[in-house]
């Protein structure tokens, strides 16, 4: 695969070959080959301890590659992990913000993290998901349902290319689900990365399926290839 | 060199084989140590060499990780 | 898209307004550290039995209290950042990694200017004998390289230790026995200022070796901190 | 692989040892002023000195693992930080016994050697606790490091300012290192500080080997028993090797040294 860095805008947003990633002598990844093109989504799927969150830290440059090649909106990792920082936006189950300081104050020290001026496109999603009257309180007086709403926001503050969502509605109630679905859902015409537990929801907004098991890929076909009853094998 | 009252021979035996003792007590405590590690590998060999031959014994190929 | 790679300027701004916020909204360290010295002083002032102190033994007292109640702020340098996935969020942006490390530090050494703030008067008022006046402008001196020292251990042990299980007990381990040529010279440094028959000269080979000292461990800090952070 | 030359270095160790210990009791002089009880000093200064390179040492391969990234300069590091603070536990032991000897204490601020040792072992003792609350291995490993380099740097530092800090309250040169030792002295120093060199070196390869011998083992644990045994790793403060076992490598362990 020549290197990437010269062609204008390499199709594929993520290119993945034989990745591994090991925690201690266990295999936490292993050998996992996977492409997927911008504007798709890869749904991840498995039982717990399979891998499904190493590979979401792998992609947001937060863990280093053991073993392998990983392409990541056609910078390769760890090497330009610089490159591809200000342009992935992940969303886990931490909501990564400051339990003292207000959303716009997080989303202020965001902006500031990421290089952005000004704070209108800080106004402007929490407006779209309706916490702007409430965007000047203390996270911790808030519901978790409204922190992870800010998360969504902390998540798409500088635009990125490619969304990482770790059980993105694990706690959003469907009022919430609702009000974030043009941001983080299929509508966004975002490259998404899902990690799920619902086989049914996620085959729903997925091109691509990908399922692991103790860190190795099990299947990996087109979503519409697939039914929930498959995937809901790879859990025995 | 500060001047140090005169230690006559025999005062100072005791001593100093107190110190080479202790040194060489360390060192041998440290060698029981590492011993004992060593059995401890030596019995878990024990166990997969076991473990390879029943497997052996009963034909099947060692299921590929 | 994203501006570009930001300013360290606007990114160090912006982390040091967190910490201002995060330590003013919640009672973290500035409080119980100024509060722990002078119980402290309190203790000394019952375990020694003596109403005033000077010279070597008052500028012991100040520092060995200085020194603990600086491992309090070392140990809540970097715990709402670990609890609250502020590391991640940091790590997620393209920020330069050390910016980290000089909010950090520049956060300590407020943490302790303001803790000499309260200390230093309430030691001159509860234990030390001669007047302290005179003695100011040589202990700033010594309070300024002694801090330096604090700041770079601390900030490098904080980080070290804070993502650890044991974390409260890590950090005074690692930091005290790191802390002792701190200590060892800014209390020698500061004995004859605090004089009993007024303040004395500043003794040149403790300040030279403090600063040394500083400074090797900063660039030692400086080199290793990003290992610390990322994965 | 570090078992080959074992044990042609152990036999030059013990060869050193005996030969040292004969020229000590019975070849060079009572030193003028303490008499026989000198002969510690034979001991105890190079074991100082050893232990100090051992730690040392330990800071050296910890730049390396963070620079390599390769498991096996960690598990240098943390073999010969290891191996320093058993010896460091001798060097304080001997340092007393002599002290003892000497004034009647058994504990003397003024020996700058014995004061800055139990600092470093102050500060060292706390390596192996620091690597057991670390879970993840390869953070452990990367934290472990961070610390080596640290403490590396200490040990000198701390050597020097302590030494300062003594020679300035009463300057007591006893066990002073400097050349001016007469003749015999210094041959038998030298010799005595060679052979301690050696003994750690061989003790170094020894529990390097034992501790290659054990990765290999689990290596080879994980083959056979393929994925049936993969209950959590026990916590360990001992750096994990990745070690490669050769034939039936399919999708196996990872390769010797995590690959970049």
């Amino acid at each position: 695969m020549p290197r990437g860095r010269l062609e204008v805008a390499t199709l594929a947003a993520l290119e993945l070959r034989g990745l591994t990633r090991h925690y201690g002598e266990r295999l936490a990844l292993a050998d996992v080959s996977v492409d997927v093109e911008a504007g798709q989504t890869l749904a991840v799927l498995g039982p717990n301890g399979a891998g499904k969150t190493t590979l979401l830290r792998l992609l947001a440059t937060l863990l280093r590659p053991h073993g392998g090649e990983l392409q990541v909106l056609g910078h390769t990792l760890p090497a330009e992990n610089w490159a591809v920082r200000g342009r992935i936006g992940l969303l886990g189950h931490e909501p990564l913000l400051y339990r003292e300081l207000s959303a716009r104050e997080n989303l202020g020290l965001y902006g500031a993290l990421h290089g952005l001026d000004g704070d209108e496109r800080a106004g402007e999603l929490l407006a779209a998901v309706a916490m702007e009257r409430r965007a000047d309180e203390p996270l911790r007086t808030l519901s978790r349902g409204m922190v992870q709403r800010v998360a969504v926001c902390r998540a798409l503050l500088h635009d990125p290319e490619l969304l990482l969502l770790d059980e993105p509605r694990a706690n959003l109630d469907p009022a919430a689900s609702e009000l974030v679905e043009p941001l983080i859902g299929r509508a966004s015409g975002r490259t998404r990365v899902i990690v799920s537990h619902d086989p049914a929801g996620v085959l729903a907004e997925a091109d691509l399926v990908l399922g692991l098991v103790r860190g190795r890929v099990h299947v990996l076909a087109g979503a519409a290839e697939l039914d929930a009853g498959a995937l809901v094998e790879l859990y025995r | 060199m500060i001047a140090l009252l005169e230690i006559p021979l025999h005062q100072a035996v005791p001593y100093v084989t107190a110190a080479y003792t202790a040194f060489f007590a360390l060192i041998l405590i440290y060698l029981a140590i590492m011993a004992g590690k060593l059995s401890r590998i030596e019995r878990e060999l024990g166990e997969l060499t076991e473990l390879a031959a029943r497997r052996r014994a009963s034909g099947e190929e060692p299921d590929a990780p | 898209m994203s501006a570009g790679a930001p300013q360290n300027r606007v990114v160090l701004g912006a982390l040091l307004r967190k910490e201002l916020r995060v330590e003013l909204r919640s009672f973290s360290a500035v409080p119980a550290m100024s509060l722990f010295s002078v119980t402290t002083f309190v203790l000394f002032h019952f375990a020694l039995q003596r109403n005033a102190l000077s010279d070597d033994l008052a500028s012991g007292v100040l520092w060995v209290t200085l020194l603990f109640a600086a491992v309090l702020g070392i140990n809540r340098l970097f715990v709402a950042d670990a609890e609250q996935g502020g590391f991640d969020g940091f790590l997620l942006s393209p920020a330069d990694r050390s910016v980290l490390l000089y909010s950090k530090a520049l956060t300590l050494l407020a943490y302790l200017l303001v803790l000499e703030l309260v200390a230093v008067p309430a030691f001159a008022l509860l234990l030390l004998g001669p007047a302290l006046w005179p003695a100011l402008p040589g202990l700033l001196v010594v309070l300024a390289l002694g801090d330096a020292g604090i700041v770079v251990i601390g900030t490098l042990v904080g980080a070290l230790a804070v993502r650890t299980s044991v974390r409260d007990l890590l950090g005074p381990m690692i930091s005290l026995p790191l802390l002792v040529p701190v200590l060892l010279c800014a209390a020698r440094a500061g004995a004859p200022v605090l004089g009993a028959g007024g303040a004395g000269a500043l003794p040149l080979r403790w300040l030279v070796t403090l600063a040394l000292y500083d400074l090797v461990f900063g660039l030692i800090t400086f080199a290793v901190f990003d290992f610390l952070l990322e994965d | 692989m570090y078992g080959k030359r074992l044990r042609a270095l152990a036999l030059t160790t013990f060869a050193a040892l005996t030969l040292t210990l004969v020229l000590a009791f019975f070849w060079a002089p009572n030193d003028a002023n303490q008499g026989f009880l000198q002969k510690i000093f034979y001991l105890h200064v190079p074991l100082a000195i050893v232990t100090l390179c051992g730690f040392v040492y330990g800071g050296v391969a910890a730049i390396m693992h963070l620079r390599t990234r390769d498991s096996r300069w960690d598990m240098r590091s943390y073999v010969a930080i290891h191996l320093s603070l058993v010896f460091g536990v001798g060097v304080l032991v001997t340092g007393s016994i002599w002290a003892k000897g000497s004034w009647g204490v058994w504990w003397d601020w003024s020996e700058p050697t014995l004061v800055s040792f139990l600092l470093i072992m102050l500060l060292y003792a706390t390596y192996q606790p620091l690597r057991f609350a670390i879970e993840d291995p390869e953070r452990q490993a990367r934290y472990a490091s961070v610390f080596a380099i640290t403490a590396g740097a200490f040990v000198p530092i701390n050597f020097v300012i302590v030494r300062l800090s003594t020679a300035y309250l009463h300057p007591r040169v006893l066990g002073d290192i400097s050349a001016n030792l007469p003749g015999r002295f210094q041959v038998v120093f030298y010799l005595s500080l060679i052979s301690i060199a050696l003994l750690w070196i061989t003790l170094w390869r020894y529990e390097m080997t034992s501790k290659h011998a054990s990765a290999q083992l689990r290596a080879l644990r994980r083959l056979l028993a393929g994925d049936e045994d993969d209950a959590l790793p026990r916590r360990s403060a001992v750096p994990t090797l990745s070690v490669s076992v050769e034939g039936g490598r399919a999708g196996g362990t990872p390769g010797v040294g995590a690959s970049r």
